[in-house]
């Protein structure tokens, strides 16, 4: 028995000597010691496992961001930015327990706020982060009631959510039919990931569909998806006008190369958020030309931001992405995008508690706060990038629009009219019930607008 | 023929359309050994296996205890009483010997798994009831020494011995033994014969066994059957069988 | 992390081995560093990614034990048995809530149970690898059934289940100690009743008929009760821990938290920990659950500068699988052998 | 009508796409008694390696070669390195190594090849082909027919061929074989890198059909319940049973998917599959019985 315990008790030993001594990336390490506080950014990643191909190019657009924020602008006000990642392979577990050993931040610096980077690992943390008050930034997934900041005033379905999103489809085929009144009659089938993010819009389109009179058609595809003659079988059946495709995964490009088999217009296919990457279309070939997608993460390289990011990191090979290829698509863009809305929170934060590291709380109230409006969108170079953003504690989404894609065989090209925005005040009222349901279950008592705004002290 | 526990009539068993047993009709009397004897395929291992159910036969019926037995699985036949030791032993091989006997008592259970889980007074006494007569038996058959050994540990013997305890400590009436001394040297057969006539002397059990050894044969058993190719070709007392001459032309004649 | 911690972990993995043969005092010492010294000197991350997670999967692989190591019935059904032990208790708390919290979590395991009974019919009749098939239907029907039928998550938008406010006896069971003292008591108490078990006349059933089918129905041993009895065990334990892994661990869940790979993770759990062993499904856990964290923070130690993110993940991933390999290779009969023969003075 | 024999043609080709997954599992098993989950990985790899080489303008051909070189390595490496210690443990067992090397698979592949989704372009139309009444893709008929010639070429391998009867006799009595002096080294080095060529055509039609991405691994979740169904040793058996599921699948989610809210096709294989096995616990064409307690 002694020599077990001992044995076991050394490597215990070890394994915390370990654990304390990686707390910082040893690069990042050295130069913190030297220099004064720092904001520590934790932020989960998945480079392994079955989507660490859509995972890598977006950690290469935060993690340049971050960098040209460091090496351009010298940090937020001053304060230089210190991240580190920490592996989910998107699972549920092993996002918690970087999220428990990121949270406590590094070197001084607390945690601002946790990106977690995975659907099902945003809803597991949704209660440890109120308890611990470090905002969890989720653009374009998550909780969709998390938009009530009164119940879940520490989660932040920013940008897009997925009720927004399918809101936004149907407004774009309206554009498309000649508004809204020609939706009635219409036939729009949704081909889902079965999977809770997959049937998270059934109840809007629900909605939607008794308000404007179109039939709402829900086709599930069982994970992973690889197979789908069946279900576009059915589809060549029912001929609907519109199918809103919402994927994950390998299931998008076996969708679209299904549909061009059976013989249904790829044009007509409207992917959302998760379906809308280069990544997604791309192993289709050819017949993915024309397909239609939308999203908040608009692909380019022209945009101010990116040409200035361009400059200073990727052509001075500093880029995180091992493929250059993906220098403003979709996913990269979406890392620019979600770090752009952490790094306005924090100086938003900063312009009242001081430029000086961050925590959670305190950014909490910069993301209620946060106001992205046009004019700082240009000074940013980001307008058109990003939508205009405006949060408070009602509305923990701001924005609510997307803008559509099209592949043209090789890269997509934006087609709709600026953003298309969603019809927040019809779908609102229904997602504060449900939040406000939630509340009940919980035994939760919403904050009201005031005693958020004194929980800031 | 005063009380037999017994009655095998006209019983036939084929396999594939061979008949391993043909209008096979014998009766073993209460508390006497019965040795069924004969060259290999004459069937006496699938007389076994039919009274206790691990075959069912063609046509034909067996009767136990005055009752017919009538398709009946190898459970509910040890349940009614009827208890078994295999040709190769067949023992629990991840259990120690007293686990290996304790779980031939599992008909005698009256306890379920609530009562196991939670410790139940009445689980608690069937314990102890339990591990009394296991040691019984591990003393009457001289296997303490062994008790907490694994059985795949022990000498081949030795396991011969540990499944004659399994199936004794349940106290069956009538104990099938499917060559009990089979791969044995002299002075272990002589132990297990006086193990089987000790066991019933003791607790009245009412022994079939299959045998090749006719000299262990003759001097254990009180009664013995012979077979040849599925047909019964002798029945009676060791001495009158041993000079029945159609015994001896079927079978003890035969050189092997 | 202070240094009282990491004395703290190595008692904390002793908890893996209230099963062996420990001397009352050895086992008292233990039961006391789980109860008292842990909750004195863990934090947040002990808690929530380390601790909970460990004692929880290590009940997940003692219920497939029950049911494979013991009595011989192969299952891939783990996740499954978990997800309705999750389900019901949820389902149990919400639509009863006067029942008090340990009541509803002993519901939602007895349900799990019921559902492994069913599950395990088919092993009357299907023996040995094949039996996979059975359990791995019931493992993605069940999934199927959580993710369709929104009643059994009270028609959550997601539907995703999240645990309503756990409370006992007054106490708010919600943070990290209190969650942690959920799981360590019903772990303790649901092993106590596992080790009861595989003592008494089931635990030897089971064995009868892992060892020798035949042979134990020949001697009387209730072979197709004794099945469905190991099904139902070991499923009504998977569902404690689903249960746990839900509301103690994650919070919310939805069924794919209870996919195939948790089922791999149960039956890798007891392959390397050790079949038909009690302490082998914690030695079991504690490799498969802390040896991938063990992995990342080796390797963020001595990597960290070289290699990015992507190659070191996937540098763990090949040690992890090489790892699992070669225990399967050396160790036929589990960690918990190793641990027999370290115990065992060198002679 | 004609609907209904579309979805049966669209499921039977989908079954074909099975079958060939099915084969290189039946061939491990054959010749070494695992249900080798690594299969899935192995399809893996050799599509990541084939797509690899093709980007940086390695010839069709070449790619091919260098691929089914790299698959027959790794396939006698992974008999030697992992199986052949493990020979005598319970099939479970082995199935937990295979799924282990799997990890080992899948990370070595993404470690040296990048986890990126690559486009994989065969030169076959995925646009629809009008034969009688249904509508079929010229790209699923063009995989049914190599899944074809595939199935006649591996029969008459291991038919015709002293090593396809050595290895029947393996898999009737492994100590028989032996006995009568079949070199065993030979013949698992032999089948194993046959199972890596069957891995390569599977890596390169599904990675066509879906991009050569991870989620190839996925495939294997289907290839269980066709072996069962079909019997774990035939190679015919394989074939079949990939059919029957590939077209109750699609009659399933068609027909039975509307009325249970859909995605049934996630479990109904394996319903299938526990329906034959209490029926027919050998499958099929399997030749042997279940094991015997």
């Amino acid at each position: 028995m002694p020599r077990l315990s001992s044995a076991l008790r050394s490597a215990a030993l070890a394994a915390s000597l370990i654990a304390s001594s990686s707390l910082v990336p040893a690069a990042e390490a050295a130069e913190a010691a030297t220099r004064s506080a720092k904001q520590y950014i934790p932020i989960a990643t998945y480079r392994v496992g079955a989507y660490a191909s859509s995972g890598t190019p977006v950690w290469g657009g935060t993690i340049d961001y971050l960098r040209y924020i460091n090496e351009v602008e010298g940090g937020i006000n001053g304060v230089k930015l210190v991240w580190e990642e920490c592996e989910t392979e998107w699972a549920v577990e092993k996002g918690v327990e970087c999220y428990e050993r990121l949270k406590g931040g590094r070197e001084g610096s607390p945690a601002p706020l946790f990106l977690p980077h995975g659907d099902p690992i945003s809803k597991a943390l949704t209660e440890k982060s109120v308890a611990d008050k470090i905002p969890l930034l989720t653009t374009g997934y998550g909780r969709t009631e998390a938009i009530d900041g009164r119940v879940f005033p520490y989660s932040f379905t920013v940008l897009f959510s997925f009720w927004s999103e399918a809101s936004s489809a149907v407004n774009y085929i309206a554009e498309q039919v000649g508004g809204k009144d020609k939706l009635k009659g219409l036939k729009i089938a949704t081909v889902y990931h079965d999977s809770p993010y997959g049937k998270e819009t059934q109840v809007p389109l629900d909605l939607l569909a008794k308000t404007y009179g179109f039939e709402n058609i829900q086709i599930a595809v069982p994970h992973p998806g690889n197979d789908q003659s069946a279900q576009w079988a059915r589809i060549r059946q029912i001929k609907p006008d519109w199918v809103f495709l919402r994927g994950w995964g390998v299931m998008t490009p076996v969708a679209i190369k299904t549909a061009a088999k059976t013989g249904f217009p790829v044009d007509h296919i409207i992917g959302g958020i998760w379906s809308g990457s280069e990544e997604d279309v791309r192993p289709a070939g050819s017949v993915g030309k024309g397909y239609l997608a939308i999203t908040p993460f608009p692909a380019g390289a022209e945009f101010g931001i990116l040409k200035k990011i361009k400059a200073a990191i990727v052509d001075q090979g500093k880029s995180d992405l091992k493929d250059l290829k993906s220098f403003g698509s979709v996913y990269y863009n979406s890392g620019v995008i979600e770090t752009i809305i952490a790094v306005e929170a924090i100086r938003t934060a900063q312009a009242r508690f001081g430029h000086r590291p961050l925590n959670g709380e305190e950014t909490q109230w910069g993301l209620e706060h946060l106001v992205l409006d046009e004019a700082r969108l240009k000074e940013l170079g980001a307008d058109g990038l990003v939508q205009p953003l405006r949060l408070s504690a009602k509305d923990h989404e701001g924005g609510g629009a997307g803008k559509v894609l099209q592949w043209d065989g090789a890269k997509w090209t934006i087609v709709s009219n600026g953003w298309v925005k969603s019809d927040r005040e019809l779908l609102l009222p229904v997602i504060y019930e449900r939040a406000a349901a939630y509340a009940r279950e919980k035994g939760i008592t919403p904050r009201s607008e005031d005693t958020a705004e004194a929980g800031a002290k | 023929m005063a009380d037999p526990i017994l009655e095998l009539s006209d019983v036939s068993l084929s396999f594939k359309g061979l008949k391993a047993i043909n209008r096979l009709s014998f009766s073993v009397e209460r508390g006497e050994i019965c040795a069924l004897i004969g060259p290999n395929g004459a069937g006496k291992s699938s007389a076994l296996n039919i009274l206790n159910g691990v075959y069912r036969a063609d046509s034909g019926h067996v009767a136990f205890d005055g009752q017919r037995l009538r398709s009946i699985r190898p459970g509910a036949a040890a349940r009614r009483g009827i208890g078994r030791t295999f040709q190769h032993a067949a023992l629990f091989s991840g259990l120690s010997v007293v686990d290996n006997v304790l779980a031939g008592l599992a008909r005698h259970s009256r306890t379920g798994l609530i009562a196991h889980a939670l410790g139940l007074p009445r689980d608690a006494a069937e314990t102890r009831r339990f591990r009394a007569a296991a040691e019984e038996t591990l003393s009457f058959l001289e296997l303490s020494p062994y008790r907490d050994r694994i059985v795949t540990t022990l000498s081949y013997g030795i396991q011969k011995r540990v499944d004659l305890a399994r199936a004794l400590v349940a106290r069956p009436t009538l104990l099938l033994l499917d060559e009990p001394m089979a791969g044995m040297n002299g002075e272990e057969k002589r132990a297990m014969a006086h193990f089987i006539a000790a066991a019933r002397d003791a607790f009245g059990t009412t022994i079939v066994l299959i045998e090749h050894d006719v000299g262990v044969v003759m001097s254990l058993s009180d009664h013995v059957v012979v077979l040849d190719y599925g047909r019964k070709v002798g029945d009676g007392p060791p001495d009158a069988v041993r000079n029945d001459p159609a015994v001896i032309a079927a079978y003890l004649g035969k050189p092997h | 992390m202070p240094p009282a911690l990491a004395a703290a972990l190595a008692p904390g993995r002793r908890l893996a081995l209230p099963a062996l043969p420990l001397r009352g005092t050895g086992l008292a010492l233990l039961l006391a560093v789980a109860f008292v010294a842990i909750p004195l000197t863990a934090n947040d991350y002990w808690y929530n990614a380390i601790l909970i997670p460990f004692l929880i999967m290590a009940l997940a692989g003692l219920g497939l034990n029950l049911t494979m190591g013991y009595a011989g019935q192969a299952s891939l059904g783990t996740g499954a048995f978990m997800a309705v032990g999750a389900y019901a208790t949820y389902n149990l708390l919400l639509r009863l809530p006067e029942l008090p919290l340990p009541v509803s979590l002993a519901g939602g395991g007895l349900i799990a149970g019921a559902v492994g009974l069913v599950v395990g019919l088919p092993s009357l009749r299907i023996k040995g690898f094949y039996l996979v098939a059975p359990t791995l239907a019931a493992q993605f029907l069940i999934e199927w059934v959580f993710n369709q039928v929104g009643w059994f998550s009270n028609d959550a938008s997601s539907s995703a289940i999240s645990a309503p406010r756990l409370v006992f006896l007054g106490h708010d069971l919600s943070s990290p100690a209190g969650r942690y003292a959920l799981t360590l008591t019903s772990v303790t108490v649901v092993t106590v009743l596992a080790w009861r078990l595989v003592h008494s006349q089931t635990g030897r059933n089971w064995r009868a008929v892992r060892d020798g089918e035949t042979a134990a129905a020949v001697i009387g041993v209730p072979v197709a009760r004794t099945k469905l009895s190991a099904f139902f065990v070991g499923a009504a334990v998977s569902g404690v821990a689903g249960a746990l892994w839900a509301f103690a661990y994650l919070g919310t869940v939805d069924a794919r938290s209870f996919d195939l790979d948790r089922s791999f993770q149960a039956m890798f759990i007891i392959i390397i920990g050790g079949l038909s062993s009690l302490s082998g499904s914690f030695i079991g856990a504690a490799f498969i659950v802390l040896t991938p964290i063990l992995l990342t923070h080796l390797s963020n130690a001595f990597l960290g500068g070289s290699l990015d993110g992507g190659q070191i993940s996937n540098l763990q991933r090949i040690l992890f699988g090489a790892l699992i390999i070669g225990f399967l290779i050396k160790e036929p009969n589990g960690l918990v052998a190793l641990l027999g023969r370290l115990r065992r003075p060198v002679r | 009508m004609s609907f209904f024999l579309e979805t049966l043609a669209g499921g039977l080709l989908a079954g074909v796409m099975y079958a060939l997954v099915a084969i290189g599992f039946v061939l491990i098993y054959k010749a070494s008694g695992v249900f080798n989950f690594a299969q899935g990985a192995m399809v893996l790899c050799a599509a990541l390696t084939f797509v690899t080489l093709t980007e940086r303008d390695v010839p069709f051909w070449l790619a091919g070669l260098i691929t089914l070189a790299i698959m027959v390595t790794l396939a006698v490496a992974v008999e030697r390195i992992v199986l052949r210690p493990l020979v005598n443990r319970s099939q479970i067992t082995l199935f937990m190594a295979t799924l282990g090397l799997s990890y080992v698979i899948e990370g070595g592949s993404q470690f040296v090849m990048g986890a990126s989704v690559h486009e994989l372009d065969l030169g076959l139309s995925d646009l629809p082909v009008a034969i009688g009444p249904i509508q079929l893709s010229s790209f699923d008929l063009v995989a049914a027919l190599t899944a074809g010639a595939l199935v006649l070429a591996l029969w008459l391998f291991f038919e015709r061929t002293r090593i396809g009867v050595s290895l029947r006799a393996v898999a009737d009595d492994p100590q028989a074989a032996l006995s009568i002096g079949i070199r065993l080294p030979v013949l698992w080095a032999t089948v194993w890198a046959v199972a890596g060529f069957v891995a390569l055509v599977a890596g390169l039609l599904w990675g066509a059909r879906q991009g050569v991405q991870f989620s190839l691994t996925f495939v294997v979740l289907k290839a269980l319940p066709v072996l069962i169904i079909g019997g774990f040793t035939s190679i015919t058996g394989a074939i079949v049973g990939g059919l029957i599921v590939g077209a109750a699948d699609a009659l399933a989610e068609i027909y039975l998917g509307p009325l249970l809210g859909g995605s049934v096709s996630t479990w109904f294989a394996y319903a299938l599959a526990v329906a034959f096995l209490l029926v027919r616990p050998a499958g099929l064409f399997g030749e042997r019985a279940i094991e015997r307690v």
